[in-house]
């Protein structure tokens, strides 16, 4: 075959128009792709008040339900001084974002929410926020509002980068579920600083960030668990010693999801002693090998175990048991996915908290609706808490993700 | 840079700075299509994402200039990142800087001397060293986030006195520019090309080739948390997962940005321009509302168009390898 | 003559035995003293500890009369002895210019590079060796093999030392280049240099050396002037017995069937309208310089490369293969040119390495006894088949790639200077096992600059320049002046027609 | 001249005796270091040689196995590593899921296709082009993943248990949990992928092709073997297992989705090395890589029974990693058998 020896130069042009094409392609499908597509508006005049009661999340429960009234129990003297395993060392974790004075909060239009742009940051793609974005688009599109969507890859880097890009397209309002509370300081102070409204979301940022944001949506984490912790002490009878397989560190469910617990079994049920609290690193396998040494380890005297999340830690806690062929372990866990329902039906295991993933985003959007039409939005407000055991696992049933 | 092409040809000229050419065009496609892109505040924000990546690929250069690699760069960021924040409150500012670079170059002295004296490749030593580190950093905070009230520092980086360009961005360019001059046009720096290109020249020419390794090594343990110190300071805080997912977009831009993983050839500055090309590609594609999967498939793209080009050239000289140029004429004249 | 050099009772200890024993070694200013003696003789030792690879050594060495420690590379250079490498030592991406002066890059200041000072100091040193016209900025990596070798030398020109050891400087030279070699060699005795010269070749040595010292199995023979030695004695004192008639003719048992025929074959570039044929059991040689084309043409052959025009016949039919293994089915193998990097695997056995071109061709056991068969017939020296190669010496390595392609029982075997910078024992090995073949009815097309063993081995002889044909000497009892002259194109063998069409 | 008297030419001088230390550990290898831990374990806890901590031990580290043995030959080959796996282990689970309604055989069968596919582009252009394989199969895992949550976004993909192919959906679900006998389906595949990459290893003529091609690419050009395909079939030998991987990896967490793989790239490249299979190539063997994959389950095992917390094992891995690696080379090097 003859190559003549211009086929060098022929490359390197190939190479130029390749990555030129590659970056005109973008701009196609940049915008389709992204269901951020805002339709005009098909709502009524702005006017007219809209009722999203009667809107549905996928498992047929309302997506806006009137939260717990939960009100934050007196500030213990100096919280740090008391010991982790007293629930008053969390206070601040716990009670982020109540008793925290504002600052530079902008005045609400109060000219209707219609044809405002809000934007989304969402901190990564997970099959949970797959689910919390269409809750929030549903809102979005009843309110006429234009919601744009931004997703990040779980790291910081990427968030603060998202942030100043969001900043740049000056919204209406933006709502951000942080990628880490603790590291949530500075970017909620850049978006305040540059005058735009802003709802934190479904992950509990530190107290001093707070002062920031209009307001705080999302589960309170603590709650559930406590809720959880009763439901586990009564499965348990108040006897018998457990383990906890704890999320990943660095987050803050990291300590909800394992203090919670702990110091309201202290309370409840005192002779139930913890064993162990790991990382699971919500790996399937890191769960089997921790779950199994445990068994090896404490044998019959590990009687219960408490899940910091439904996916992966019940595959691989499923996997150790099965090995070790013990089915006298009461098992509870967090959060509500595929796999956890379906857990539960099998009776694998014994309770979950119910956390609604798409009324997770649709509460933001609608507080950002009431904020837009002038009205006094509370400075944090939680979602429903319910605890799904095997008698009321079908009324939330297909799982939202 | 140190070399000219054979034939001085524009081809030569175009292959050799490839990656300005790339950021150019980028930069132009992004201005013209994406919207909120030309604006002095989004040039800055580009400018800040990418001093963080940028500082650690000055490290990682020197690294593959010498022929290896340096998989620890992600966890020798975090490193950094952790203990400026978490040496703050006890030391100041200053003192927790020095020591989160100097924790730095200590990995980075354990990376070159495993590779330089106990002769393992440089591929497993960081890949080991890698582990190691980000489970030093996880037990540092037993796995929780630190954060740091004197968020002085943190702004006055961040304050653009000089539109364009704040101290952070000052700082990092000011270093890369310092260790670009350090590599091209001092003895001590031609040094690692020579290592790179053929350890037998540099041995037999005397040079201290396992002084350089360990050097070289450590350089990048301490620039890799230097740069997860800032990027911490800027951020009043810092996470154990902090470096992640960096290594592979430092591997990523340094290639593109024209270094060969043989050795003996690469630039600090290519490879910051590299970083600038992808953080502008992220920024735009962003405000075109694509998603991080649409960042992610484009920046693979365009390492597999670079690896690919590359590769397909050297194919194609390599067949011509030693033709003889008076036979060519002759033979077309027959046809 | 002030001795420049002087190693008295120098010995280096290598595990488990002496490679180079109580030796008494001195060069003259302007003097080039020849060291000769067999691979495994100590030699290549004797020459890294002058050039500071060891620090175990014992013994004293004295340059200039002060006795001094030669214990690394850079120890060496600052008592001015410079090393000149048979392997290339250049770092390939990098300028000429950078490797010319490694080590010692001028600098304005304490270290920022001067680099006007390091073009024109390059320019200078490339001057020096002919090569003025070359931009010093140049990556070596875009220069050919010849202008490399001429680099290596100018670079260690560059660090004028009083001493300069060459080991097998012309190996890859053409005689041309050569020639210009010895220009600049004399150029420098002139300058009183002590120059220490390593070579095979006996002619060259006769031409260019003062004084020639023999060393045999690490021990020294003796130090003789070039003047009162002929080189019978010089062979006989390298091999230790009767040299005898270096190459004996063979009784040529040359059949008339043409066994390979070769019509108008050409590589655009490379080789144009190549015709020639081999007969069975005849060795053909292929004469030309180097660069003429020759391996080019070899890999070719053997579908390594491919070709733009032109038949292949084998035993009268044409073939037509398009990769290497094909052509190894045909029966066609080459054996080639450098044994480090496309002959021998270093990480494999001995075994290993003699059945990796005929892995298709062996079941396991048939592969152990054709092994077995072959150490022996070739009298490979330590005869394991389970040892690493890279354990051997030079001669035994090439011993075994030569039982590498006897074992694909070629019916045409192409050998691309099969016994460059190997030992005369193995030498005499490898020739005798080639003679064999050809009496066995193979057919052999030899490739080598060594014109003794061209003119000793072939039965007729083509000759090749720039890519063309340009002629043939078919006498078997042919002399090496014919062949040099003809490799320049000239003499009456070259048909002046054939070359300007 | 005779070849007779050529025969008394001294034996040769440079003839190196080999230590029998050194000897040892490149034959057994890495088994010693299983067997230092196994002596370990009943001293830290008495259950240890439960069957449910060693059918666990086993089972955590089955799919890296299989995963491994692949990655082995790339690395046998002299390229490093295949940094593709994570994506093909995923792309593999999800193709299989997202097809299960044309039944449980025709989906395994076009996850394995869809993950091969990978496997003939990266044998592609690192046989022919000689590509550095670390770079590129970095580029395309980077396209495939973004490919992955482009198409399929972040929703994981079920097998729909209840819909109407139910029958293999849940033929898929319990393929990871599936038992044949006492023993698990995985443990019989990963011992039949061990036994099987041995065999072509040592037996088959790819095996002794991809030695010499493994020792020196360049050699092997010259020797008649046809480096691009050998290096190609390494590849895909690779990707093959990578997607066996990714469908059992799918079928045991019950959903497909862009994430499945992460971290085995590292992980295989870990067992294999550990296991003796040296980065310069033509060197090692598969049933080293089983050892190195058993060593890191027990690891893990022994740490978690110890008590050791999470945050310190990563630590602990680390280190062990590089000093098995060490030594290895070490002992390879005293043997002469390596130039490194």
């Amino acid at each position: 075959m003859k190559e003549s020896v211009g086929v060098h130069i022929l490359l390197k042009k190939a190479a130029g128009i390749l990555t030129a094409m590659v970056l005109v392609a973008s701009l196609v499908a940049g915008c389709g792709n992204q269901p951020n597509a805002s339709q005009a508006g098909t709502s009524k005049s702005t006017a007219e008040k809209v009722d999203v009661s009667s809107l549905k999340s996928s498992d047929n429960q309302p997506l806006i339900q009137p939260g717990a009234d939960i009100k934050p129990p007196q500030r213990p003297a100096d919280p740090s001084q008391l010991p982790k395993t007293d629930i008053g060392h969390w206070y601040d974790m716990e009670w982020a974002g109540w008793n925290v004075n504002k600052v530079n909060i902008p005045k609400s239009p109060a000219n209707g929410a219609k044809g405002k742009t809000i934007i989304l940051i969402e901190p990564g793609e997970h099959p949970y926020f797959t689910a919390y974005t269409n809750g929030a688009q549903k809102v979005a599109i009843a309110y006429g509002m234009n919601l744009k969507v931004m997703t990040g890859d779980w790291s910081v880097a990427q968030q603060t980068q998202q942030v100043k890009e969001a900043i740049t397209q000056r919204p209406d309002m933006i709502i951000i579920p942080p990628v880490a509370g603790d590291v949530a300081e500075s970017l909620f102070k850049q978006i305040n600083q540059a005058g735009i409204p802003f709802i934190a979301s479904n992950l509990l940022p530190n107290n001093a960030a707070m002062k920031y944001a209009l307001e705080w949506t999302g589960p309170d984490d603590w709650g559930q668990m406590k809720l959880l912790a009763d439901k586990f002490a009564e499965l348990m009878h108040n006897t018998g010693d457990y383990a906890i397989v704890r999320h990943m560190p660095g987050a803050s469910p990291y300590y909800s999801r394992t203090w919670g617990v702990e110091d309201e079994l202290l309370k409840v049920a005192p002779n139930m002693k913890v064993l162990d609290a790991q990382t699971g690193k919500l790996d399937a396998t890191v769960v089997q090998q921790l779950v199994s040494g445990w068994l090896t380890k404490y044998g019959t005297k590990l009687k219960g175990l408490v899940l910091d999340g439904d996916s992966a830690e019940v595959i691989g806690a499923q996997q150790a048991l099965k090995n070790a062929n013990r089915s006298d372990v009461v098992i509870v866990a967090a959060g509500n996915s595929k796999v956890g329902m379906d857990a539960i039906k099998s009776g694998f295991l014994a309770a979950e908290t119910y956390q609604t993933a798409e009324g997770d985003g649709a509460l933001p959007v609608y507080e950002a609706a009431q904020w837009f039409e002038g009205k006094t939005i509370p400075p944090v407000r939680y979602l429903p808490q319910k605890i799904i055991t095997k008698d009321n696992v079908n009324q939330f049933l297909p799982a939202q993700w | 840079m140190l070399k000219t092409g054979r034939n001085g040809k524009i081809s030569s000229m175009v292959n050799r700075y490839r990656i300005v050419w790339l950021c150019i065009i980028t930069f132009l496609v992004m201005s013209i299509f994406a919207p909120h892109f030309f604006n002095l505040y989004n040039f800055t924000t580009i400018l800040e994402t990418m001093c963080l990546n940028a500082v650690v690929a000055i490290g990682f250069t020197i690294v593959i200039i010498m022929g290896k690699l340096d998989l620890s760069i992600g966890s020798n960021l975090t490193l950094g990142a952790m203990f400026v924040i978490g040496f703050e409150p006890h030391f100041g500012w200053t003192i927790s800087l020095l020591i989160a670079v100097i924790s730095g170059g200590i990995v980075g002295l354990v990376n070159g001397l495993l590779v330089a004296k106990a002769k393992i490749d440089s591929f497993i030593v960081t890949l080991g060293t890698m582990t190691i580190v980000q489970g030093i950093v996880y037990l540092y905070a037993n796995g929780g986030a630190l954060y740091t009230k004197d968020t002085g520092l943190g702004g006055w980086l961040q304050q653009s006195f000089i539109p364009l360009f704040p101290p952070i961005v000052l700082i990092s360019v000011i270093i890369i520019l310092v260790f670009e001059g350090i590599l091209t046009f001092t003895r001590y720096g031609r040094g690692f090309y020579i290592l790179g290109g053929n350890k037998e020249t540099a041995w037999l020419a005397g040079l201290k080739t396992d002084q350089y390794l360990i050097q070289g090594f450590t350089i990048s343990g301490m620039t890799a948390a230097l740069a997860g110190a800032l990027f911490a300071i800027t951020l009043n805080s810092a996470l154990p997962d902090l470096g992640v997912s960096s290594t592979m977009q430092v591997i990523a831009a340094t290639i593109i940005g024209g270094a060969s993983m043989a050795g003996g050839e690469g630039s600090v500055v290519k490879s910051m321009v590299a970083v600038l090309t992808l953080v502008i590609l992220y920024n735009g594609l962003t405000l075109l509302g694509a998603g991080n999967s649409i960042q992610i498939l484009f920046s693979g793209l365009i390492l597999a168009v670079v690896v690919l080009q590359e590769s397909f050239s050297l194919y194609q000289r390599n067949k011509l390898r030693g033709q003889r140029v008076e036979l060519l004429k002759e033979f077309s004249l027959k046809r | 003559m002030k001795t420049v050099l002087e190693m008295k009772q120098v010995s280096k200890k290598f595990p488990g035995t002496y490679a180079v024993k109580t030796i008494d070694f001195d060069v003259f200013a302007g003097e080039v003293h020849a060291l000769l003696g067999e691979n495994g003789a100590g030699k290549s030792t004797l020459m890294k500890v002058i050039a500071g690879y060891f620090n175990d050594y014992t013994g004293e060495i004295l340059v200039n009369g002060k006795t001094v420690q030669l214990h690394s590379p850079a120890m060496a250079k600052a008592n001015g002895i410079q090393m000149i490498y048979q392997e290339l030592s250049l770092a390939k991406p990098i300028s000429i210019a950078e490797n010319l002066l490694a080590g010692r890059l001028p600098t304005k200041g304490t270290w920022l590079l001067d680099r006007k000072t390091l073009i024109h100091e390059s320019k200078k040193l490339l001057g020096r060796v002919g090569l003025g016209h070359i931009d010093p900025l140049v990556a070596v990596e875009e220069i050919s093999q010849s202008e490399a070798e001429l680099v290596e030398i100018a670079k260690a020109l560059g660090n004028n030392p009083s001493i300069l050891v060459m080991d097998e400087p012309t190996s890859a030279l053409s005689k041309e280049e050569v020639d210009r070699l010895f220009g600049i060699i004399n150029v420098l005795k002139k300058q009183g240099i002590g120059i220490v010269y390593i070579s095979h070749h006996l002619p060259e040595i006769s031409k260019i050396a003062d004084r020639v010292t023999v060393m045999r199995d690490g021990e020294k023979v003796a130090t003789k002037d070039i003047t009162d030695v002929t080189t019978e004695a010089l062979v006989e004192m390298m091999i230790g017995r009767a040299a005898g008639e270096m190459y004996r003719k063979r009784s040529s048992s040359i059949k008339e069937d043409v066994k390979l025929e070769v019509k108008k074959l050409s590589r655009r570039g490379f080789f144009h309208n190549i015709d020639f044929h081999v007969r069975r059991g005849e060795i053909l040689g292929i004469c030309g310089l180097s660069g003429a084309g020759r391996s080019e043409l070899a890999r070719s052959l053997v579908g390594i490369d491919p070709i733009d025009g032109g038949e292949i016949h084998l035993d009268g039919t044409e073939i037509q293969f398009r990769s290497m293994n094909r052509a190894l089915a045909y029966g066609l193998a080459y054996l080639s040119e450098s044994r480090k990097e496309q002959g021998l695997a270093l990480r494999l056995s001995v075994g290993e390495n003699i059945l990796s071109a005929s892995i298709s061709r062996y079941s396991p056991k048939d592969g152990k006894e054709i092994v077995k068969k072959l150490i022996k017939d070739l009298q490979v020296n330590p005869a394991e088949d389970h040892r690493m190669i890279a354990t051997l010496s030079g001669g035994n390595q090439q011993k075994v790639l030569l039982a590498k392609w006897m074992a694909t029982e070629p019916k045409v075997l192409i050998l691309d200077e099969p016994t460059r910078g190997v030992d005369i024992g193995s030498k005499m090995v490898i020739h005798q096992a080639v003679m064999e073949m050809a009496n066995r009815g193979y057919s052999v097309i030899l490739i080598t600059s060594d014109l003794p063993e061209l003119a000793g081995l072939s039965d007729r002889v083509i000759i090749m320049r720039n890519g063309h044909f340009i002629g043939e000497i078919d006498r078997v009892d042919c002399t090496e002046e014919e062949l040099l002259l003809a490799a320049n194109g000239k003499g009456e063998y070259v048909n002046a027609i054939r070359e300007s069409r | 001249m005779q070849s007779a008297n050529l025969d008394e030419l001294k034996k040769d001088s440079r003839s190196l005796e080999l230590n029998t230390l050194s000897l040892w550990i490149s034959k057994l290898g890495i088994f010693i270091v299983v067997g230092i831990f196994l002596i370990v374990g009943p001293l830290v806890s008495a259950k240890f040689y439960t069957l449910a901590n060693l059918t666990t031990i086993l089972q955590t580290v089955a799919i890296l196995g299989i995963v491994a043995v692949g990655v082995a030959f790339v690395t046998y080959s002299g390229h490093y590593a295949d940094l593709s796996v994570p994506s093909v282990m995923a792309f593999a689970g999800i193709i299989t899921v997202a097809t299960l309604h044309y039944g449980i055989a025709i989906s395994l069968l076009l996850g394995i296709l869809a993950g091969l596919s990978i496997g003939i582009i990266n044998g592609f252009v690192v046989g022919v082009y000689k590509a550095n394989p670390i770079i590129w199969t970095l580029a395309v895992e980077y396209v495939l993943n973004g490919l992955m949550r482009w198409i399929w976004g972040a929703n994981q993909i079920y097998p729909d248990l209840h819909g109407n192919n139910g029958r293999a959906a849940s033929s898929f679900v319990n393929l990871a949990r599936q038992y044949v006998g006492p023993i698990p389906l995985v443990f019989i595949l990963l011992f039949c992928a061990v036994i099987i990459g041995q065999l072509i290893l040592s037996k088959t003529r790819f095996g002794r092709r991809l030695k010499v091609v493994g020792s020196s690419a360049e050699v092997a050009k010259f020797s008649g073997i046809n480096v691009p395909l050998t290096i190609g079939i390494a590849f895909l030998i690779s990707a093959f297992a990578a997607s066996i991987g990714g469908i059992f990896l799918t079928s045991l967490v019950k959903l497909g989705v862009y994430s499945n793989g992460t971290g085995y790239d590292f992980n295989a490249v870990t067992a294999v090395v550990v296991g003796g299979v040296s980065l310069a190539g033509g060197r090692g063997n598969i049933v080293g890589v089983l050892g190195g994959t058993l060593l890191l389950g027990i690891l893990v095992n022994v740490l978690n029974l110890i008590g050791v917390s999470q945050l310190y094992q990563t630590i602990v891995e680390g280190v062990i990693f590089i000093i098995v690696v060490g030594v290895n080379q070490k002992s390879l090097r005293k043997l002469g058998r390596d130039d490194a």
